[in-house]
């Protein structure tokens, strides 16, 4: 659809976050945790962090939570019953605050997760999904949006995309049908829009590679000292992705009580030891060298091959929660 | 998929009587994996026994749950049963229904209710059970016996007879323990030496016992079949090779106020000395508290006197590993102090002595050559008082048992003293005479008739000295309970045997266990007197409880059977439920990391290393490896490993983990 | 730090160590664990406040093993932790060269393990007062509160396990989450799964860990671990007597005194 | 300093001199010893020989008051009221239900955690260490110390691990410059009771103590409690019939003993209250 | 409404508290249903993480018990556990685990009385306490909340 823009005062911003409440919406929100601001359920406006550049966890646990109840089931002597998971009452979710480079990651993310066969969970969930993000005015030394075709304005993903003018009010753009409903929920709110372009508001995102220039040279460096080298420093754990936006990758776990199971799906990394561990003991991804590469590779080649989508989107938070300081930028313009 | 068959046990009306045990197989029924599941009135009977092999192999069972008792009780009756059918006995388990709930709840759905989750608890750690093999373990044939009085003079040479190696370790300088320090023995009075000595001897030459006097346990590793001992040969001082046993040096030593233990303090030695005349070994030791040497660092005059030169001063502890396949217990007992009665003046009272102070004065090797004479002043008591039951059975003294040999000395000691000092008055307070024993109850008898003891039926309250004299103050309870004070010379409590100081220290060096009083406990009271709960350690003697010498004779020679019916066998076999650290596929290999807090945490130092390496024997890996010939299964080290890499057969973690899931899921 | 660039150059020079591990450059505000290899790489060793990596994670490393010997940069943290590694035997006096830093930042050498010991005895582990009071006040919670205290502080760990992977006491190939057979916790991150991990984690590094923090430093989601440790040194401390890495075989959860003294066993 | 004080109904009646001298003694030793108010009977024979509940009441009422009067410390003087008022306490604390229950009876709060001094107790708690400045006259004699039954018992309670012959009274009177002699009766029954509705038993029982006493030189015989002395002083004649002879030997609390060493009046200390006239001097 | 029956598993060294038990029997003592007693061979071998099980499958209550010091019939089994149990105390009560919901106990095999009254003294305990709901609640996570 055409991307409509109205104006909101940063009075009404706070009447719309109320009404959203009001309309019994569960709303998350960048809220400060000690010394990390994370995506959480909130009941006031006031518990909003709005001084952040992104959260530490990404808004993906809205459509892709960390565990998903697929199922539960009862075993008897004789034959085992399935009880389906309560999949299709899933609450109205409005994220609120999401950066561009957020809500771009949901392009990629439910593509994967609508590939061979939709995942019906997973759509379910996005169905009762509002994005409403917020440009970004400020950047850091890990963002690099703009060398993944984002940027820090970018509209693509979010329902609504608020950017902050000099006035300190905000330009609202809405991008879909489910940012126009809530507009016109709360029309009241949403004044015509201003003339001040959104661009001089934005922060400066230097472009460092181009990825289709890293995508072709991945073609060819598989077998590449690179790989060692630039993961000597990682421990290995799971920090990365399971801050990333994008990445998608989980395990299913059942979990037993007596005779009463449930079938969970859990995330999971690619840069832990078991994640390609054969029974045989075998290890086709034995060192971290390997599991680095797999990571690097999935997300700018494998997905942009196959599913024709950029596995990044520049959020920077794999490097900023990196416990030994690895740096995915120093890595890829390091090809 | 296991084929696991419940059989749920009445016994008799035992457990059916609270427990439903209809419901209880019902239930079991329903259980996933269980192939069968029934109920029978005597499971452990004969026809109960078939049932359960008939169902291995009608319907092919992979494992078994029996119902019933405790496991303590009949475990090895059913796996003995389960392996005639053919099925490894390790597969089978039993759910405790008779201890643990129809014996201790009434009947009630409740009770049937936990017996069946008992039930279901049991049917979960038997799917997760392995076939098992028992551990064969070799026997040293070669037995150790601690202490040597006739307890342990007699197991000695029962064994050593029978062919097999004894080590007796003693911890005074010599063999004979009590019985060497008694006079005449009941009830024959025949004098005890002239019997002991002969067989101290015996055991003295006898070419399969290695004696150790002056020694003592140290500490006491392994198990039946393979222990090992640590033996410390305390430093006698002297050259025994060297030493001829003139016993020159113990008439120079010229510290001779030494109070003798042999004489039960009633007599002195020398700081260098031999117990008595009769010792065996017949050489002396420097006992060095009070050796002037020792003490102050000049002296020697024993060393100038040898003949030999065999006095060693440098000489120091030396400790002994000996490897030993079974061990006999025969530590003895001892009597309490006169000082430990505060109603009889806490022993201030030179002229209150203990029976055993008393066997010393009637003994013709005894300080007084014999003859009856008071400590105080050597005088011949002419009014002696006996007092029986001197502790025993009195709670008051907490010792509320019966020390079982008091009456007969007693009435023995009233007889020797009336034999020896013609026209002397002895009295004897009593609460019963306990005779019982072949010719015992007539000895008494002869004590009160023939030598006109005087037996008074009551308690001595209060022993106090006035003018020279004794006032024991007593109460005659067949004379309508009168008070009855005697003006006495001297007073000999029958004072309650006890256990020796240190034997609680010394059972646990053993890891036996041992009763309220220190006394060493028999395994079973009726049908396992000599046996203790560890197996391959035997009780003879009082060192079990206070009994006289044919019974300790007996017990001694029991225990010796034990042995010898153990040495028969040349392995035996042990409960497979060990330790084992895990394998898994190249190039894990295993889990362990070598951390090997496992090892420090073993009680049996049954951990070593293993070094995994490959083809070319570089070393791929260090990780630990349990000893199954040392390993008790105690799974110390299981519930230490993080990365759960060791885990114990029998008790395996998943075995646990799934005992807990089934006992609290009941649907 | 010159005098430790030039030993660890010599060091690489002579052969004697094959790789050197030391912090080296990283985003602004913070520094990057770097394993060098060559004598002109040496100068890029750095040492200041933001080296707060516990270096030690990596001697345990199956592909920082594989480089051969190391040398490595070892500010107090990291020499407790080598000297708990040695006592578990996971390193000896051949298998590496300690590079230590004085809490001055001076290079500190050591011609053995022992020698590291003794020098960790005037440099004892001291819990800082104001964690002291933190765990004060949170024990004098009631006991339900307190639980839900935790419940929430562990909520958002989505189990990465970054805590477990940057101890160097976590040195297990596999550990006991991922084994399941039987499923000890569940490998969901939900508050069960969450509870039982951190639970276990704080115990099996009982009597073991030792104070470095690095659990906390590498959490993505800042939640407070390191007090479970804390609180369980200050326990061991209390119950068992001294605290602190020794090269002792059996630390004070795999020994024992028979005096032990409890007040709850009835 | 204050102490509780709980005198029994024998200081005030045939034992006064008990009470006069331990009254003086802490006089003049700066202890003040305050009565509690409104007591009653202790309990003894009569009430514990009828009704358990009545022998622990009465007495737990004055462990109440004595509370009531915030008192931490009770000198019970009498051997008797002592046993008593212990026994009780330590039943009360042995068994909660009682213990509430009896409070309840009395409608007061009762802690029960008073710390009860028979006169041997508070003699070494706050004498004894001030000897040195106290005594001024040392009592050169030789002495045998009676404690009788109930000083001493029960041990479980008492924990004196000389039950049977202890030896606190003696170590006082050591330090006092008396010889305590070492004899036979200490803790020998005197009679008791029997006082009143046998004394020929008394006459027996306390005669036997006297003789071992003279016969063992003893100048004089020291108690703390007030049936002893009785018994052994006043039924001085029963005793000389069964002995068949005269004894002189005085019987004296050892509160009098004190009293003398510090130089207090025998007045005052009421020793001139005796049947059998104490001859003690200290050379002045 | 019927009164709260408590669940109370019992970890119990094969050697004492469980011969213990088993005197219990023998001599009749009654005591509350509500103890299930899991054998093991020492209480060395109890694995701390037996007792969150426990509590996650809906134990109310935890019996410890084995045998007295000294006693241990592999000698130091019970050492080890007391200074595990220790520890483990301790971090449990910072956690706010309730550790009133343990009970540790030195039950030998001749204290059949003392096993009845360990038992049915437990029992008043997780009684007073009530059922377990604050750690039910964390374990039933997955029933209740919604899963993000």
């Amino acid at each position: 659809m055409q991307t409509e823009k109205y104006l909101i005062r940063k009075t009404s911003l706070e009447k719309l976050f109320n009404n959203l409440i009001g309309n019994g919406k569960t709303v998350y929100a960048p809220k400060a945790k000690g010394k990390v601001t994370l995506f959480e359920k909130v009941q006031a406006f006031s518990e909003i962090n709005d001084d952040y550049i992104v959260t530490t966890n990404s808004a993906k646990s809205v459509v892709f939570p960390r565990v998903e109840k697929v199922f539960s089931y009862k075993k008897t002597k004789e034959k085992t019953v399935i009880i389906d998971a309560a999949n299709d009452v899933f609450p109205d979710v409005v994220v609120w605050g999401t950066r561009p480079c957020d809500a771009a990651a949901f392009i990629p993310l439910t593509d994967t997760f609508n590939g061979d066969f939709p995942d019906v969970i997973y759509n379910k969930r996005l169905e009762k999904v509002y994005l409403l993000s917020f440009s970004c005015s400020k950047c850091d030394e890990y963002c690099f949006c703009t060398s993944v075709n984002g940027g820090p304005g970018n509209t693509a993903g979010s329902d609504i995309l608020f950017t902050k003018l000099s006035t300190g009010d905000y330009l609202a753009e809405v991008v879909t049908e489910k940012g126009k409903l809530l507009v016109s929920e709360n029309s009241t709110l949403f004044e015509t829009a201003p003339d001040e372009s959104k661009e001089q508001n934005l922060a400066n995102v230097k472009v460092v590679f181009s990825k289709d220039e890293i995508q072709s040279k991945l073609k060819s460096i598989f077998e590449n000292p690179v790989w060692d080298e630039k993961s000597r420093a990682c421990l290995g754990c799971g920090s990365c992705v399971f801050v990333c936006p994008v990445c998608s990758c989980f395990d299913l776990q059942d979990e037993v009580h007596g005779s009463n199971g449930t079938r969970l799906r859990c995330w999971d990394s690619c840069g832990f030891g078991l994640f390609t561990l054969h029974t045989s003991g075998h290890n086709p991804r034995a060192t971290q060298g390997a599991r680095w590469r797999q990571r690097i590779m999935h997300k700018f080649l494998y997905m942009p091959d196959k599913i024709k989508v950029a596995g990044c989107v520049g959020c920077g938070r794999c490097s900023r929660s990196c416990p030994a300081n690895i740096n995915i930028l120093d890595t890829v313009t390091s090809l | 998929m296991s084929k696991i068959g419940v059989f749920i046990c009445h016994c008799g009306e035992n457990i059916s009587a609270t427990v439903d045990v209809e419901k209880v197989a019902e239930a079991a029924g329903k259980l996933e994996g269980v192939e069968f599941s029934t109920d029978y009135k005597y499971m452990c009977s004969d026809p109960g026994q078939t049932i359960i092999k008939q169902m291995i192999k009608e319907k092919g069972l992979t494992g078994v749950v029996v119902a019933a008792c405790s496991p303590r009780m009949h475990e090895p009756t059913f796996r003995k049963a389960c392996a005639e059918a053919g099925m490894n006995q390790y597969m089978c388990e039993m759910a405790n229904l008779r201890e643990h709930c129809s014996w201790v709840h009434d009947k009630s759905d409740a009770t049937t209710q936990k017996a069946i989750d008992i039930v279901r608890t049991l049917v979960e750690k038997v799917k997760h059970n392995k076939p098992l093999q028992p551990i064969k373990v070799p026997i040293t044939k070669k037995a150790l016996v601690i202490g040597g009085g006739i307890a342990g003079i007699q197991a000695s040479l029962d064994i050593a007879n029978a062919g097999h190696q004894v080590i007796l370790v003693e911890k005074d300088p010599s063999i004979g323990g009590h019985m060497s320090q008694l006079s005449e023995t009941f009830p024959t009075l025949d004098c005890s030496q002239c019997i002991l000595t002969p067989r101290m001897v015996e055991v003295a030459q006898h070419p399969n016992i290695t004696l150790l006097t002056y020694a003592e346990l140290e500490k006491l590793e392994g198990s039946i079949g393979s222990f090992k001992a640590t033996i410390r040969k305390k430093a006698k001082s002297i050259d025994e090779k060297l030493c001829t046993g003139c016993g020159l040096c113990t008439t120079k030593c010229p510290n001779k106020k030494i109070p003798s233990e042999f004489n039960a303090g009633l007599g002195l030695r020398t700081a260098i000395y031999v117990p008595f005349p009769q010792a065996v070994p017949n050489k002396p030791v420097i006992d060095k508290e009070n050796c002037t040497y020792y003490q102050k660092g000049k002296c020697k005059l024993c060393e100038k006197t040898c003949p030999t030169g065999a006095i060693r001063f440098d000489q120091e502890d030396e400790l002994v590993e000996i490897q030993v396949g079974a061990v006999v217990a025969a530590t003895g007992f001892n009597v309490m102090k006169t000082s430990e009665f505060p109603e009889y003046g806490y022993g201030k009272y030179k002229d209150v002595i203990t029976g055993l102070q008393f066997e010393r004065l009637a003994s013709a090797s005894g300080p007084t050559l014999g003859e009856i004479r008071r400590p105080s002043d050597g005088k011949i008591p002419e009014k002696i008082v006996f007092l029986a039951c001197a502790g025993s059975r009195d709670p008051a003294k907490g010792k509320p048992y019966c020390s079982k040999i008091c009456c007969m000395y007693t009435a023995k000691h009233a007889m020797l003293y009336q034999h020896k000092v013609h026209g002397g008055q002895s009295y004897v307070f009593y609460m019963d005479i306990r005779a019982a024993g072949k010719n015992y109850d007539e000895f008494t008898r002869r004590a009160i008739v023939e030598d006109e003891v005087n037996y008074i039926r009551g308690r001595v309250s209060k022993i106090y000295e006035e003018n020279g004299k004794l006032i024991v103050k007593g109460v005659d309870t067949l004379l309508n309970a009168k008070p009855v004070e005697i003006e006495a010379d001297m007073v000999v409590l029958a004072s309650a045997g006890v256990a020796n100081p240190g034997s609680e220290e010394l059972a646990q060096k053993m890891h036996i266990s041992y009763d309220a009083y220190n006394f060493f406990a028999e395994a079973h009271p009726k049908l396992k007197p000599v046996e203790t709960n560890t197996a391959g350690i035997f009780l003879a003697g009082a060192c079990q409880a206070p009994k006289d010498i044919p019974e300790t004779v007996s017990q001694a020679s029991g225990a010796a059977a034990k042995v010898a019916i153990l040495f028969s066998q040349d392995e035996l076999s042990r409960d497979p439920a060990i330790a084992v650290v895990n394998r898994c596929a190249p190039p894990l290999f295993s889990t362990c990391v070598g951390c090997f807090m496992c090892a420090t945490a073993c009680p049996y130092q049954a951990i070593g290393e293993e070094l995994i390496t490959d083809r070319q024997g570089n070393v791929i890996k260090r990780v630990a490896k349990v000893n199954p010939g040392l390993c008790q299964g105690c799974g110390t080290c299981v519930a230490f490993c993080r990365s759960k890499s060791i885990d114990i057969d029998g008790y395996t973690n998943e075995q646990m983990y799934s005992e807990v899931m089934a006992l609290l899921n009941n649907d | 730090m010159n005098e430790l660039i030039k030993k660890a150059a010599s060091l690489l020079e002579s052969g004697a160590v094959k790789v050197v591990i030391g912090y080296g450059k990283g985003s602004t505000d913070r520094t990057q664990a770097i394993f060098i290899t060559k004598v002109e790489d040496c100068n890029q060793l750095i040492f200041d406040s933001r080296c707060i990596q516990n270096l030690a994670v990596y001697l345990t490393k199956a592909e920082i093993k594989r480089m051969g010997k190391p040398a490595i940069m070892a500010p107090l943290p990291v020499l407790r932790s080598i000297v708990q590694l040695a006592a578990e035997n996971q390193l000896s006096d051949e298998s590496l060269v300690v590079l230590g830093v004085s809490p001055e930042s001076n290079l500190v050498e050591f011609e053995s393990l022992a020698a590291i010991e003794s020098y960790l005895q005037e440099h004892k582990i001291e819990i800082d007062e104001k964690y002291r009071k933190i765990i004060e006040e949170i024990k004098s919670k009631p006991v339900s509160e307190r639980f839900q205290y935790w419940v929430k502080e562990l909520e958002p760990c989505f189990k990465c396990y970054a805590c477990r992977a940057a101890c160097p006491l976590c040195y297990c190939t596999r550990c006991t989450v991922e084994s399941n057979q039987p499923q000890w916790i569940p490998v969901a991150s939900h508050q069960l799964g969450n509870l039982e991990w951190h639970v276990m984690r704080a115990m099996h590094l009982a009597g073991r860990c030792t104070d470095c923090e690095a659990c906390y430093h590498a959490c993505p989601m800042g939640i407070p671990l390191h007090l479970l440790n804390k609180s369980l040194l200050q326990d061991v401390e209390e119950n068992f007597g001294s605290y602190g890495p020794s090269l002792n075989k059996a630390n004070s959860l795999s020994s024992f005194n028979p005096d032990d003294k409890e007040s709850f066993i009835r | 300093m204050k102490i509780g004080f709980y005198p029994g109904c024998s200081l005030t009646g045939s034992s006064r001199e008990y009470n006069e001298s331990i009254l003086a003694i802490s006089k003049k030793a700066g202890i003040e010893l305050v009565e509690i108010n409104d007591w009653n009977c202790c309990g003894a024979t009569a009430a514990h020989n009828l009704t358990k509940e009545l022998s622990v009441s009465l007495p737990a009422r004055n462990l109440a008051l004595a509370e009531k009067d915030g008192m931490e410390e009770l000198v019970v003087p009498c051997a008797a009221c002592y046993n008593r008022l212990v026994m009780t306490q330590h039943e009360l604390n042995e068994n909660g239900g009682l213990k509430a229950l009896i409070a309840d009876k009395l409608q007061m709060p009762l802690k029960n955690n008073i710390k009860i001094l028979n006169v041997l107790q508070f003699l070494e708690k706050y004498f004894v260490p001030r000897f040195e400045e106290l005594i001024k006259y040392p009592l050169a004699y030789d002495v045998a110390c009676y404690y009788g039954c109930l000083l001493v018992r029960p041990n479980k309670i008492m924990k004196d691990e000389r039950w049977e012959d202890p030896m606190s009274m003696d170590s006082i009177m050591q330090k006092l410059g008396a010889n305590a002699l070492d004899w036979s009766f200490k803790t020998e029954c005197c009679g008791a009771g029997f006082s009143v509705s046998k004394p020929e038993i008394v006459g027996e029982l306390s005669g036997k103590i006297v003789r071992n006493a003279v016969d063992r030189g003893a100048k004089a015989i020291v108690v703390a409690c007030p049936m002893c002395h009785s018994n052994l002083d006043m039924r001085r004649p029963a005793i000389e019939s069964y002995l068949k002879r005269n004894v002189d030997v005085p019987v004296i609390y050892i509160t009098e003993a004190i009293a003398l060493a510090m130089g207090i009046t025998s007045k005052e200390a009421g020793i001139n209250r005796h049947f059998v006239p104490v001859n003690l001097t200290v050379n002045r | 409404m019927t009164e709260f029956e408590p669940k109370i598993v019992a970890f119990v060294c094969n050697w004492c508290t469980y011969a213990g038990a088993d005197l219990t029997g023998t001599s009749r003592i009654k005591y509350a249903q509500n103890v299930k007693i899991i054998r093991f061979p020492c209480t060395g071998r109890i694995d701390f993480m037996l007792l969150l099980k426990a509590f996650s499958e809906g134990a109310d209550g935890i019996i410890v018990s084995g045998c007295h010091p000294n006693d241990c019939h592999y000698t130091s089994g019970n050492f080890h556990a007391r200074r595990r149990w220790i520890t483990f105390r301790g971090l449990l009560d910072l956690m706010g685990i309730d550790v009133r919901r343990i009970q540790y106990s030195w039950v030998s095999a001749a204290e059949g009385a003392k096993w009845a009254d360990v038992v049915n003294s437990t029992v008043t305990t997780i009684r007073e306490l009530g059922p377990y709901t604050d750690y039910a609640k964390v374990a039933n996570y997955l029933e209740k909340e919604a899963n993000v």
